[in-house]
């Protein structure tokens, strides 16, 4: 009685664990879970994802299978009074080879579509266009030159957003200045590194416009959980007219008003040391970047106030429900304090100051 | 036997100079102590993981927390998979070896009674040199623009332990350069990198040593196919670490060097190739997998047999797949990197023999099966943890299927997902594993059981904890959730399963407070074991509990698989086992001479030199990190005289005492250097 | 069950064992695990000295005549190795003791013509160890067999010194000649390969 | 088991005299090889030759002054799995990463 009761117990735990993995699966969607790999947006990551769900179907299948078999041989077999001694059975080579075989089929079985899936997804189509993603400890870049509109020799850097065509695949080239990163952006693509020194190239493609979310994987120091980007597609005019856009140098303030104020104190305050920002011809020849770009590299904050950049630092900033300014404002006071070990440095501005470098900032579309 | 039995008793055997105290387990080479010690070495670091791993779910119970800081999440997350990877799994498995393998095959002890003692010595100072980095350890933010390390303590942003940020900190498989000298400032990343240099040495030395022992110091009949499957296993984990923890002690030299003076092997600042780590971590890192749970398997394969009462099924197709295992397991190790860049016709290839190795453990698996099928099953804690075993590892298995197949790893590396699939094979195969065998074999070591009720409480809050624990990862892996997250924002839609899974760790650790209470409880309350508490079927048990110093008074001699079962039980004409009426008597008898050796018994002497030498080598790695220093290269000057002087002790010091009469020589460990 | 007690256990019986002496199985095991360090450290040099880019390359700077002398001298102490090794089997003590101590003369030999080679490479043609990657794994590589051999030499010493104090060497007990010799031959072969591998046939390619 | 009863079939002192002779020979060989492609720019075939007398001397250390051929064929396997464990790793590492791009430095 009691040993029945006991094995009742280990079918229910069993059970349970079951219950709990198909729960999972039916788990209503996030309604915004931003990094849903589940949730595929383009042909690429659709690809992955019609190639996972049979392998899990398969897996689940052999879990049932192996989960039932000890749920009954617990039951059928337990030691309860009576019960004779059992056969003493050395094995059985037909078996044997069942059960080697049939996984073997099995696995051959997902190898094929694997293999295809593989050769598919990697190479990326010699027409696309390419943009190339560089990753910072904690922040992404994206560089675009050589595209069509473009003037030759003409770049543009932006920071943490990156603005695609949709419906038109994009190779992005993607290197590191630093340590090895890992770009993922789970509903167009799968994960590829980042690894200084070496380039290696990402298909994206996503189908509608839209917002994507994209995270750093690699464990790439302090703030490696806070150092994510947003890949923004754009219908094809728009993306256009947005390139067009980035193509402006920015404007100097009118002399007097908050946001003049506000250049100053980018200038005098040692902003100027990590960041660029490309002015219209101007005769102050405002300094920037001052320490080479090779060595150290900011965002380039020439459309800093772009509309599609919603987020900044990283594109943690601004949080959840917080407004763009006062994230700004906690940013410009103290960023090691959001975003620990971060290069940009506490520059003990002034509350003044601040206000005045936010007008300005506003300014840079 | 009659006439063995009855030789006067005269001189037991001789003994070593201190038998109790703690200079006597400094000094002892007894395969039995040793094996105590690293057991309970192993459990003390388990702790410390499984209190790492509660900070860790603390923090993570919410969304933007700041209950750690940065730097304190970063370093405990890396010391609880090393800890549990290198000073809790590692030692543990070492522990079933030093303890069994002797046992199973009928030796006295080991081939290299000093060289165990050593391995044990070597281990305990490494991971002592490795924990001191709480104390000693220093990490800084990385360098400022302008190329100058600033010394900056690190910033470890809001929260609290900021304290613990100065242990390594470049998570388990120390990616370079982020592990380097200009990413991780500091000594931390140092501590790690000589720390596993030191505790790989230790595996290393025992690896030899138990092979010797497997092939040179078997009882008489029992030949390699007559092996428990424990010692089997033993054998393949030996291999494995035999040909995979020189590849990682290259690497890491190669990290020290980079770290220590000035080289630039992973840096690319200078050329150097961060992928090249990759590979040569990763080409020690899978086998290291095997290495972590092949042991468990050889456990649940002596537990579940006994309680079937039946052989295992297909014994040889279970050591061959053992093998299989180990050898296929050194050709898959780029499915770590199939996100790095390497070549569509490498990520294929790779992906192709990851999923072989489903072929050979799924053979494992069917056998087991095919073991309890038809048996009498008694559902002891030991067997509930083997089925429990059998029941979630599958699932790890399943999902490491699902990681095999490339292009699913794209999404899946680097999130939650792949947390969760190491935590099934690890948690739910390897440390079930090693509970049943600690519940099995612990009358051996004491000669008293533990108690039952508790062992059964402690199995169903740990299956249902773990559950809690790591199923809800697989969700959240593919919702999204990195890896290694310090913080995930609000509106991810993390939050609630997080929570979840922060319960079932604390109902983990609930469960372990369980099993320290019944251990603790059984050494003084538990039923007396007598010689075969579980009607067991290897020869191990024809011991009396606990385990005499000298193993077998009188050497057995093996006839078949299983001997022990075959000298109490035949067959009838169906099959079934009958119990042979003299077996009560047999074990009576076993019991009666196991205590009283008929014949003196030389064992080997205690020895001091292990010790030194363990301790020299850490003096020699502390000094290699401050080598700058003055006092730096005083500590490896110090530390290599120390060495070296123990070495020569070592060769001149005699293993045993000039014997007065033959002792069987099989019998004797040979010893080397 | 009289089996359990076997009483001829106590003799010579047959047992199940492989017949090679533990020592000397042991050493083969850890000899052949050297062959995945040695390799890693290899594939280390000949990875970074097939990149292109670095300013300077090992194989530009080797001294082939020198560093063949010095390999030929780590060869023949291979030689004296054996003699030393088939002495002590004759029993023929002396003899043992002077060969050995020539085996260890040998590897010292080699091992100054190491630490002449370093210094060549440092002082005249600064190719140094932070120099860049290619650089680095020579002087890993190298070193490490330089350390393998320094170890040797210890090993030899030691036993030179326990055969002079205690007037013999046993092959019976604790270190014996036999095991030092495979050590020290394998640390020879793998000179032949770095000597092929690394100096012979990278510096053939330029 | 201390001593092994091999000895018998162990080389002569003269023949590992004679084994040094070959081993030097082998070695001026290799040097000299070396010295001729500078002048004749064999390539290829200059490399295969230099492995394969690299070979040479390694079976003949291993197999007349190790020993090994006279000894039991288990430490033959066991000395060869590390071997050709070896080889087939770091061949393949060094595929694997000659594919890979690089940016040059
Ligand atoms: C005990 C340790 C252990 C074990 C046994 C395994 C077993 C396996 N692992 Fe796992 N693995 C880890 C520990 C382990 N792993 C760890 C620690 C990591 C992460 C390291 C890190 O990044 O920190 C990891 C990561 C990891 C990755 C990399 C993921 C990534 O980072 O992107 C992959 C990819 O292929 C993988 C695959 C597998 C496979 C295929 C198996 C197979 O051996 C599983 C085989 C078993 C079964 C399949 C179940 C039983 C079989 C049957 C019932 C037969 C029928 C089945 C079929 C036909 C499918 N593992
Ligand atoms: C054998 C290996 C092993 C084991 C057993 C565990 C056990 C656990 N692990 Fe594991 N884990 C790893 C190996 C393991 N882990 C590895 C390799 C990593 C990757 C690291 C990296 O990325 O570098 C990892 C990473 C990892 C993460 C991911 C961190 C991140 O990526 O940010 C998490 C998060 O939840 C986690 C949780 C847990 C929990 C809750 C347990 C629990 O099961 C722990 C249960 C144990 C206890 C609770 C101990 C009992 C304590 C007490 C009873 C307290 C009382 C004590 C006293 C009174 C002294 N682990
Ligand atoms: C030492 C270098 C340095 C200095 C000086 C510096 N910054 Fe930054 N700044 C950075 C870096 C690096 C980042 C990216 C941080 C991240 O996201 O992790 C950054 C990010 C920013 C951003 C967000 C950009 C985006 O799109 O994500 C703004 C705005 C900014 N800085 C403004 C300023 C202003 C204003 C000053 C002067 C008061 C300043 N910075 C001084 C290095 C610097
Ligand atoms: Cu960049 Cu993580
Ligand atoms: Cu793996």
């Amino acid at each position: 009685m009691r040993s029945r009761l006991r094995s009742l117990r280990l079918a229910g735990l069993v059970f349970l664990a079951l219950a709990l993995s198909a729960c999972q699966l039916i788990a209503p969607d996030v309604e915004d879970a931003p990094l849903n790999s589940l949730d595929p947006q383009g042909p690429f990551a659709r690809q992955i994802d019609s190639l996972f769900w049979p392998v899990f179907w398969i897996a689940a299948g052999i879990f049932v299978f192996v989960q039932l078999a000890i749920i009954v041989a617990v039951f059928l077999f337990r030691d309860r009074p009576g019960r004779k001694e059992p056969k003493q059975i050395h094995g059985n080579a037909k078996l044997e080879v069942i059960w080697t075989v049939i996984p073997a089929l099995i696995l051959a079985t997902i190898a094929v579509p694997t293999v295809r899936t593989v050769f598919d997804l990697t190479e990326c189509a010699p027409d696309s266009m390419r943009i190339e993603v560089i990753a910072h400890q904690w922040w992404f870049e994206f560089r675009y030159s050589n595209i069509e509109g473009m003037p030759a020799g003409a770049e543009i850097e932006t920071a943490n957003t990156m603005v695609i065509p949709a419906d038109e695949e994009v190779c992005a080239v993607l290197q590191s200045e630093d340590v090895v990163h890992n770009f993922w952006v789970p509903k167009l693509h799968g994960k590829r590194y980042l690894v200084p020194g070496q380039e290696n190239l990402l298909r994206l493609q996503a189908d509608e416009p839209g917002t994507y979310y994209a995270h750093c994987a690699e464990f790439c120091g302090l703030s490696h959980s806070l150092m994510r980007a947003q890949v923004e597609a754009v219908p094809r005019e728009e993306f256009e007219a947005w390139i067009a856009r980035q193509l402006q140098p920015a404007a100097i303030p009118d002399e007097g008003t908050p946001a003049w104020d506000g250049l100053q104190v980018f200038q005098s305050a040692g902003c100027v040391q990590c960041h660029t920002v490309d002015f219209e011809d101007n005769d102050q020849n405002i300094p920037d970047n001052i320490i080479p770009r090779e060595a150290f590299n900011g965002p380039n904050l020439t459309h800093f106030a772009d509309q599609y950049r919603t987020h900044f630092a990283g594109a943690v900033l601004p949080e959840h429900g917080e407004d763009f300014e006062t994230a700004l404002k906690r940013w410009l006071a103290d960023p090691p304090s959001v975003k620990p070990g971060s290069y940009m440095p506490d520059l003990g501005l002034t509350e003044a100051d601040i206000d005045n470098l936010i007008a300005w900032l506003r300014t840079l579309e | 036997m009659t006439d063995v039995a009855a030789r006067p008793v005269t001189t037991i055997y001789r003994k070593p100079r201190s038998e109790t105290g703690l200079w006597s387990w400094i000094t002892t080479v007894d395969h039995k102590r040793i094996g105590t010690m690293y057991g309970y070495a192993a459990f003390f670091f388990f702790l410390l993981g499984g209190i790492e791993a509660l900070l860790l779910r603390v923090h993570l119970a919410q969304a933007n927390s700041e209950f750690l800081t940065a730097g304190a999440y970063n370093s405990l997350f890396t010391m609880h998979g090393t800890t549990m990877i290198f000073l809790f799994v590692m030692p543990a498995s070492a522990a079933f070896f030093n303890y069994l393998l002797p046992l199973q095959l009928g030796a006295r002890d080991v081939a290299f009674p000093r060289l165990n003692a050593l391995s044990w010595w070597v281990f305990f100072f490494g991971a002592i040199f490795l924990y001191s980095s709480f104390i000693f350890g220093t990490a800084f933010a990385p360098m400022t623009p302008d190329g100058v390390t600033g010394n900056i303590p690190i910033n470890g942003g809001p929260g609290a332990f900021d304290f613990l940020a100065s242990s390594p900190n470049g998570g388990w498989f120390g990616y370079q350069p982020h592990a380097g000298p200009f990413y991780s400032t500091g000594t931390a990343m140092d501590y790690w990198s000589m720390g596993l240099q030191i505790l790989g040495l230790a595996s290393l030395i025992s690896s030899v040593n138990f092979i010797v022992t497997v092939f040179n110091m078997r009882a008489k009949g029992m030949r390699l196919l007559r092996m428990p499957v424990f010692a089997w296993m033993t054998t393949v984990v030996a291999f494995l670490m035999l040909f995979s923890l020189p590849i990682i002690a290259v690497a890491l030299f190669m990290a020290t060097f980079d770290r220590q003076f000035g080289s630039t092997f992973f840096q690319a600042t200078n050329g150097g190739d961060p992928i090249l780590w990759q590979h040569l971590f990763w080409l020690f890192g899978h086998p290291e997998v095997y290495i972590l749970i092949l042991p468990a398997m050889g456990i649940v394969s002596e537990v579940i047999p006994t309680f079937s009462r039946k052989p295992l099924f297909g014994y040889s197709a279970v050591v061959f797949a053992g093998a299989a295992i180990a050898f296929l397991g050194f050709g898959v190790w780029a499915h770590h990197m199939f996100a790095s860049g390497i070549s569509p016709v490498a990520q294929a290839a790779f992906g192709l023999a990851t999923m072989t190795i489903a072929v050979p453990t799924g053979i494992k698996i069917f056998n087991w099966l095919g073991t309890i099928w038809l048996g009498k099953i008694k559902f002891t804690t030991p067997m509930l943890f083997s089925i429990g075993f059998v029941a979630m590892f599958v699932i790890g298995g399943l999902s490491g299927v699902t990681h095999a197949v490339v292009p699913s790893d794209w999404q899946q590396t680097d999130t939650y997902y792949i947390v969760a699939h190491f935590h099934y094979v690890l948690f739910g195969g390897a440390i079930f594993g090693l509970f049943s065998g600690l519940y099995y074999w612990y009358p051996k070591l004491r000669g008293r059981m533990m108690n039952e009720r508790l062992g059964k409480l402690h199995f169903w809050l740990m299956l249902i904890g773990m559950n809690l624990t790591f199923a809800p990862m697989h969700w959240l892996g593919l919702q999204g959730m990195v890896r290694r997250t310090w913080k995930y924002p609000e509106e991810a839609g993390l939050q609630t399963w997080n929570q979840v899974e922060t319960v079932g760790a604390f109902i983990i650790a609930l469960s372990i407070l369980v099993f320290m209470y019944n251990w603790w409880r059984s050494k003084t309350h538990g039923e007396p074991s007598g010689l075969d508490p579980w009607d067991a079927r290897t020869i191990e048990w024809m011991t009396p509990n606990p385990t005499p110093e000298y193993n077998f008074a009188v050497p057995p001699v093996v006839e078949s698989l299983d001997d022990f079962w075959r000298r109490k039980y035949a067959e009838d004409e169906e099959g079934r086992a009958v119990r042979r009426p003299e077996a009560d008597q047999v074990i009576a008898e076993l019991e009666e001479i196991g205590n009283n050796p008929p014949q003196p018994i030389h064992l080997p002497n205690p020895s001091y030199f292990p010790f030194l030498v363990g301790l020299g080598i850490t003096i020699i790695s502390y000094g290699i990190i401050y080598h700058t220093t003055a006092w730096g290269k005083a500590l490896i000057v110090g530390g290599a005289l120390l060495t070296m002087a123990s070495f020569i002790g070592w060769g001149i010091e005699p293993l045993e005492d000039e014997p007065e009469d033959h002792t069987p020589e099989h019998l004797e460990p040979a010893e080397a250097l | 069950m009289a089996e359990a007690v076997h009483p001829e256990a106590h003799g010579h019986a047959e047992h199940e064992s492989t017949g090679v002496d533990s020592r000397k199985l042991g050493m083969w095991l850890f000899l052949s695990s050297e062959f995945l360090f040695f390799g890693a450290l290899i594939t280390n040099y000949l990875l970074y000295s097939n990149r292109t880019g670095f300013n300077i390359y090992p194989r530009e700077v080797y001294d082939i005549p020198f560093t063949s002398v010095s390999s030929f001298v780590l060869l023949m102490s291979s030689l004296t190795m054996v003699l030393a090794h088939n002495a002590v089997a004759r029993d023929d003590q002396p003899q043992a003791r002077t060969w050995l101590f020539a085996t260890a003369a040998l590897g010292s030999v080699f091992l100054a013509g190491q630490v002449f080679e370093f210094t060549e490479f440092i002082v005249h043609y600064d190719m140094k160890l932070t120099t860049n990657p290619v650089a680095s794994a020579f002087y890993v590589l190298t070193g490490f067999h330089g350390l393998h051999v320094a170890i040797g030499v210890f090993m030899l010493l030691s036993l030179w010194g326990i055969s002079r104090f205690k007037g013999r060497l046993s092959e019976e007990k604790g270190m014996n000649v036999e095991m030092v010799g495979l050590y020290w031959h394998f640390v020879d072969i793998i000179w032949i390969v770095i000597f092929t591998v690394v100096y012979l046939i990278d510096a053939a390619r330029v | 088991m201390a001593s092994d009863s091999h000895h018998p079939q162990h080389p002569s002192i003269s023949q590992y005299w004679k084994i040094a002779g070959l081993l030097a020979v082998l070695t001026a060989i290799e040097v000299s090889l070396f010295y001729i492609d500078d002048a004749l720019e064999l390539g290829a075939l200059n490399v295969a030759m230099l492995l394969i007398l690299a070979a040479l001397k390694f079976v003949i250390v291993v197999g007349w002054y190790m020993h090994l051929r006279f000894e039991r064929p288990m430490l033959n396997r066991f000395f060869a799995a590390g071997f050709i464990l070896a080889l087939g790793l770091y061949g393949v590492v060094l595929a694997a990463m000659g594919i890979v791009a690089i940016r040059g430095s």
